[in-house]
């Protein structure tokens, strides 16, 4: 009997599913074996450099590269005028224009070209060699310069989309969004309490550990092989064809294992530059990234400028909100303001409404995904005048959140998504609401504050093989890399549809050849669309076995029920059989089992987190520590709760690093002058408490297990939590981050009269 | 081209490798001898993927020259199970999901395999410090810092079979 | 009749208008009329745009049957992380 | 690039008159760094954890010597040294991660001479000395004499420090170290203080030394903080003039760590806490060790 995937699950236990097994893939994890990006070695075997902008907006009046071609050991170089013009309706994220700077470099760090040689000393000695000449030109970092009268342009032709009448001057705004609903003016006339302010953050970067590399080993047949760290291979196959103006089946790309992503890895920065390179060394091409290089030349995630402005009556009911963001897309256009704007206020339901939001191009790299991106900035914002707006009015800022808070059926049209489906919201305020960890008094300088996300997750395409063995064990290839424990997810639902253990179940990450195109690992969407596509094939699968069995009993497959894993007669007249059993006679039966499920997965359910930070503040130096820190996330269903858990905490650690450190400096000319983890400072492990996690389950009516997607939405409330604890430690509104010590100093003072 | 002969013992195996005077003995490790294990995150000891243990200490490889080693003694990841059985960390590790794209995994097994060696009962904040060199960005340290807890209180109960199965 | 609401961009083709009643059965009877109504509009629609259908995102809409009463909202590619 | 091991003070000093292009190095923990930062590469690498007498602590006559190349989680965790200059013992728990503690050293840390390393100021207020060695013997003079600017020494290019000596503190004496970072670990301080505090049997400093670090082109003393101290019961009124001459000595910048507002400011701070923490340890020490 096949279900329909997309029948809604009632909340039930599982066998499998919500258990706790190793991963499949732990064991080579801690032995070393496991193979990143920069492991890989071919025979023969060449290694790139890249020549990076030194100037953060110039003019490239010429590149002669003669020199460094005759440099010892120099099989290749490539340069702008190696790949094909970017295609005039390129969009986001202008992957081509990006890659390698053409008539200009756009921000310190763009690729201008690149080297081959024997040894990596080589290449790089070669690479200094490429005389460049730029004429430099003045450059913009912050929106407020990108957005000043007279602003130095990053593009003479951009003109700006969305406004009411389209401008006839170029500028650095590429798109405005508006929205509205309902009566502004009428809805803070209504309100008891207004506030408005605005709140400004920097560019942080997503900080994965393991820097970007690739291998390219291009043949004379015009194949390349590529074998890369990213969070989508069938993305870099698409991408790197794009760029080099390949026909996809010319690539194969091969997933290594990622280390890290978060939303970085969503796009390809090197591949097209060692396919290139390898093409004309005819030799493998092997380019690893420096640390500073990822940090300069990699999409962090943007800065931005919001102001928002929330009305509420005395009883708590908001009546009016009315936001404008403008946020940085880097160098060439994003929409990372757009999706600013509809989370600015999706977990409420605000009858009157204004949003405004801007996307703005600075000379800095150019802004890509970070987890739950462009909402955190938002529900800074956000969150932390809701907190305001609590204590005005004398009211348990959890309690004002739930009395406003997003519900089945509530039609929201500032999210987007119009009425929202069975969600999480309250679940998560009330979990938090009667944790202990809620009501546990606080000692002078200490403060508690508390606050609430949203974010979408996506669904999109996603591909699975599942292949049973001779003897009875199960292998799922899937197309999508594996970040943080998504092959024990896949694992663990295909243990519960075949009723297998799940250690006989070998998941796998299949290359571009080997599994149906498959999206990215990005928008938490892989164990709901991935898992989807398991439980699809899974469920062809079983059909078969019974079919099978069917031959073996010389009976009606109608005969047949699939229960735990076994094949049952209907009448009991036989002994069910095993699927080992009847994989074991495949061969008498129609030969070897398998079955492929691939889909454009629909549905995925919105997330949300409400978190609960304690931290204490040095008044005499400003440094606030986390001293507790509590997470509730609606996941819908945790397919294996120690990984639900894991992606919890770790959103949550970076956005404290957010917070209260991390964010990029540049000096005057544009330069960045922390590019390294000692002073580009994400959290160490003796900055952080435990980080208590509360798994909230409302089923996603959607997939067949519940699955909502838990990777992005923990990094949302962080910023405003310790904004609302810094706020309730000492008195002091921080709406510019990162909430330093030196901020909160000069906060300090200010308060005191004193400086 | 002048290379240098090192020997020295890595994972209890005699290995020769030849080496640039000015190559990281992290990229002699991953380039010249095969063992990969150790990662490089910066190149600049401020991520600790690259932790290795060099006559004993617990050492970033990544800022040691590759002839430092000659007649040195050198224990990667690789070699911290005990063929088929693995070093209670690594199963810990397993067991508590204290990795997710396992990219700094050994670095922190060596970390915490180290601190191990000199205390054998640290107290959650004795771990944190003692991990601070290696970063995470993916766990938020929770599970890494229970798994080393865990398996300090399994050594401590079980010194000599330590490793299992 | 299907309700579909219009973002910003798409509002300079409906004259300001944000929400508008249309008679379709499916994405693609959807679009033709709005372009019928609305010359250029099908055009100015980003080539990767998402809809939500009653409050289901779809990131790559195409053949999809709309029922009556729905509510469907355009909306740009989004991204993730 | 050559490298080469020396097993003594006389082979180092040789190889380092043999090529102009030469660079002794004990931890390489900023040297590495600042090669892949574009610092030219030296034709040849001394390194210098192969001479015994640079990797050791010792400790006789009322002198403690520490070799100059010896990790500093070594010097962290000596007996000797931990009972008589916890301050020192502090400060060089502070370097980096463990990882880099087993690597670098007391002589790494002062001829890198930044403004913010941690055992400068420590050294500063136990009044040590370094010994210097070169082709004509060796020389020994006080650490405050080696820094002269951020990156600068006043070592000749043929010249490296051998060892430092630390008299033994006399009785009722104890130092400390605080730095302020903004995390807890893996920075570089933005501010740094140390103090060093006598004090006679009614707790009133008979002597006291403090030293500010990340404040100033060099690592300085705050002599106006140290009168203030001298002849004082330690005491709110004393603490405050602490605090706002330490403020006063600084003339820091404002970087990527920290502005000149918030250094001056914290370093009043670290300066009162780190007179309080030593003169705490003094009155817990009985005569000297």
């Amino acid at each position: 009997m096949t279900v329909a995937v997309e029948e809604s699950p009632v909340k039930k236990s599982y066998k499998w599913v919500g258990t706790r097994p190793v991963r499949h893939d732990g064991l080579e994890k801690v032995n070393g074996k496991a193979r990143f990006a920069a492991d890989m070695t071919k025979p023969r075997m060449i290694h790139g450099h890249v020549l990076r902008s030194p100037l953060a907006h110039a003019k490239i009046l010429s590149v002669d590269t003669t020199e460094a071609e005759s440099m010892p050991g120099v099989k290749a170089v490539v340069t702008a005028a190696d790949f094909p013009p970017p295609s005039k309706n390129e969009g986001f994220p202008h992957r081509s224009s990006n890659l390698i700077a053409r008539e200009k470099v756009r921000y310190e760090g763009q690729v201008v070209a690149a080297v081959a040689a024997t040894t990596r000393r080589q290449a790089k000695a070669a690479a200094a060699k490429i005389a460049v000449k730029y004429e430099e030109l003045p450059h913009v970092l912050t929106v407020d310069e990108a957005m000043a009268d007279g602003a130095p342009l990053l593009h003479e032709n951009l003109i700006t989309k969305g406004l009411d009448t389209t401008p006839k001057q170029a500028s650095n705004i590429a798109k405005r969004d508006y929205f509205e609903q309902g009566d502004l003016e009428a809805g803070f006339a209504e309100a008891d309490v207004v506030y408005e302010h605005e709140f400004t953050t920097k560019v942080v970067h997503q900080g994965y550990i393991e820097p970007h590399a690739c291998v390219a080993d291009t043949s004379k047949d015009g194949r390349s092989e590529i074998w890369c760290s990213s969070q989508g291979h069938f993305m870099v196959r698409s991408a790197t064809a794009e760029m080099l103006g390949w026909e996809t089946s010319q690539l194969k790309v091969i997933p290594a294992e990622i280390g890290g992503g978060f939303g970085g890895k969503t796009t390809i920065y090197l591949e097209p530059l060692a396919v290139k390179l390898s093409q004309k060394a005819n030799r493998p091409v092997k380019i690893v990234m420096r640390r500073e290089d990822v940090f300069k030349a990699t999409g962090p995630t943007p800065g931005t400028k919001i102001r928002v402005k929330i009305g509420a009556r005395k009883d708590g009911t908001l009546t009016a909100g009315k936001a404008w963001l403008a946020y940085e897309s880097g160098a060439f256009p994003g929409s990372w303001g757009m999706l600013g704007g509809w989370c600015v206020f999706a977990p409420y339901d605000i009858p009157n409404v204004q949003i405004e939001s801007f996307e703005v191009v600075v000379n800095k790299p150019v802004n890509i995904a970070y987890r739950a991106p462009s909402a955190p900035m938002a529900a800074f914002a956000t969150e932390t005048v809701i907190d305001q707006i609590a204590r005005e009015i004398k009211m348990d800022p959890i309690e004002l959140r739930l009395l406003n808070a997003v519900e089945e059926g509530d039609y929201n049209h500032s999210s987007m998504v119009g009425t929202f489906q069975r969600i999480g919201l309250k679940e998560t305020l009330e979990a938090i609401r009667d944790h202990p960890n809620y009501k546990i008094p606080l000692g002078p300088n200490q403060g508690r504050g508390v606050a609430t996300g949203f974010w979408f997750n996506i669904a999109q395409s996603s591909s699975a093989t599942v292949n049973l063995t001779e003897n009875g064990r199960a292998v799922v290839v899937t197309g999508s890399p594996d970040i943080g424990g998504s092959r024990v997810s896949m694992a663990l639902m295909a243990a519960e549809e075949l009723g297998i253990d799940v250690k006989f179940i070998q998941p796998v990450v299949g290359d571009t050849e080997a599994v149906g195109f498959t999206d990215v690992t990005e928008g938490s969407r892989t164990t709901f669309a991935t898992g989807m596509a398991v439980v699809r094939a899974c469920r062809e699968l079983v059909t078969q076995l019974r079919e099978r069995a069917a031959i073996m009993w010389d009976c009606s497959v109608e005969d047949v029920e699939w229960v735990d894993g076994k094949a049952h007669h209907s009448g009991n007249k036989e002994s069910p059989l095993s699927l080992a059993e009847i994989t074991a006679k495949a061969k008498k039966t129609g030969g070897p089992l398998n079955a492929t499920g691939s889909l454009e997965a629909k549905g995925q359910g919105p997330a949300f987190s409400t978190q609960i930070c304690d931290l204490e503040v040095d008044p005499e130096t400003g440094k606030a520590t986390i001293l507790r820190y509590t997470t509730a996330q609606d996941a819908g269903t945790a397919i294996h709760p120690s990984y639900v858990e894991g992606q919890m905490q770790g959103g949550v650690a970076q956005g404290i690093g957010w917070a209260l450190n991390e964010e990029y400096i540049h000096d005057k000319k544009g330069v960045m002058q922390n590019p390294g983890f000692l002073d580009y400072r994400i959290p160490v492990a003796s900055d952080l408490p435990m980080i208590e996690t509360v798994i909230v389950e409302v089923p996603n009516p959607k997939h067949p297990y519940g699955v909502r997607g838990v990777g992005e939405v923990g990094i949302v409330p962080p910023i405003p939590a310790i904004a609302n604890a810094i706020h309730d430690a000492t008195g002091l509104r921080l709406r510019d981050l990162p909430m330093s010590p030196v901020r909160v100093l000069e906060g300090l003072n200010q308060q005191n009269g004193v400086g | 081209m002048n290379r240098t002969h090192v020997t020295c013992m890595i994972n209890d195996d005699e290995t020769e490798f030849l080496c640039d005077n000015d190559e990281s003995l992290l990229d002699a490790l991953r380039d010249e001898v095969g063992l990969t294990g150790a990662k490089e995150g910066c190149g600049t000891g401020d991520c600790g993927a690259c932790s290795i243990i060099l006559n004993g200490q617990l050492i970033c490889a990544c800022l040691a020259f590759a002839p430092e080693a000659n007649g040195g003694t050198i224990e990667t990841v690789e070699g911290m199970a005990d063929g088929d059985r693995l070093h209670p960390l690594q199963t810990s590790f397993l067991e508590e999901a204290s990795l997710q794209c396992g990219v700094c995994t050994p670095g922190f097994l060596m970390a915490a395999k180290a601190l191990l060696e000199n205390n054998p009962d640290p107290t959650e904040t004795e771990v944190r410090y003692a991990i601070a060199g290696n970063l995470c960005r993916c766990t938020g340290y929770d599970k890494i810092v229970r798994a080393v807890l865990g398996a300090a209180a399994q050594m401590r109960k079980n010194p000599i079979e330590g490793a299992r199965p | 009749m299907v309700n579909v609401f219009l973002g910003s961009n798409l509002q300079r083709f409906t004259h300001g208008v944000e929400e508008v009643e249309v008679n379709a059965s499916s994405v693609k009877s959807l679009i033709a009329e709005l372009d019928r109504r609305y010359p250029g509009i099908a055009d100015a629609l980003d080539p990767k745009f998402a809809l939500a259908i009653n409050g289901e995102v779809i990131a790559n809409p195409g053949y999809e049957k709309i029922s009556d009463g729905s509510e469907v909202r355009f909306l740009a590619p989004m991204q993730g992380g | 690039m050559r490298y080469v091991r020396p097993g003594t003070v006389d082979e180092a000093v040789s190889l380092l008159n043999s090529e102009p292009e030469s660079c002794v190095f004990a931890g390489a923990t900023d040297l590495v760094p600042q090669m892949q930062g574009g610092r030219p590469e030296p034709k040849l690498m001394i390194d210098l954890k192969g001479i015994p007498r640079l990797v050791k602590v010792s400790y006789s006559n009322g002198q403690l010597v520490v070799g100059a190349a010896t990790p500093v989680s070594i010097v962290k965790v000596d007996d000797n040294l931990k009972a008589a200059f916890p301050g020192l013992s502090e400060s060089s728990g502070l370097i980096g991660s463990d990882q880099i503690q087993n690597r670098a050293s007391l002589g790494g840390n002062l001829c890198t001479a930044s403004p913010g390393a941690d055992t400068i100021p420590s050294l500063m207020v136990n009044s040590a000395r370094v010994v210097i060695a070169s082709s004509g013997g060796t020389r020994t003079i006080p650490v405050s004499d080696v820094v002269t600017g951020p990156g600068s020494v006043s070592l000749k290019s043929n010249e490296f420090v051998v060892e430092f000596i630390l008299d033994a503190p006399p009785k009722r004496t104890a130092d400390a170290y605080l730095r302020f970072i903004p995390r807890t670990e893996m920075d570089i301080a933005v501010v740094g203080a140390a103090a060093r505090l006598t004090l006679d049997d009614a707790d009133c400093c008979t002597e006291a030394l403090v030293a500010i670090g990340a404040a100033a082109p060099t690592v300085v003393r705050a002599p106006v903080a140290e009168n203030a101290l001298r002849g004082n019961p330690i005491n709110d009124e004393t603490l405050a003039e602490v605090m706002a001459a330490a403020s006063a000595v600084c003339s820091p910048i404002s970087d990527k760590r920290g502005t000149k507002e918030y250094r001056r400011q914290v370093a009043g701070v670290l300066a009162k806490r780190v007179v309080l923490q030593a003169a705490k340890r003094a009155k817990e020490k009985g005569g000297a060790v």
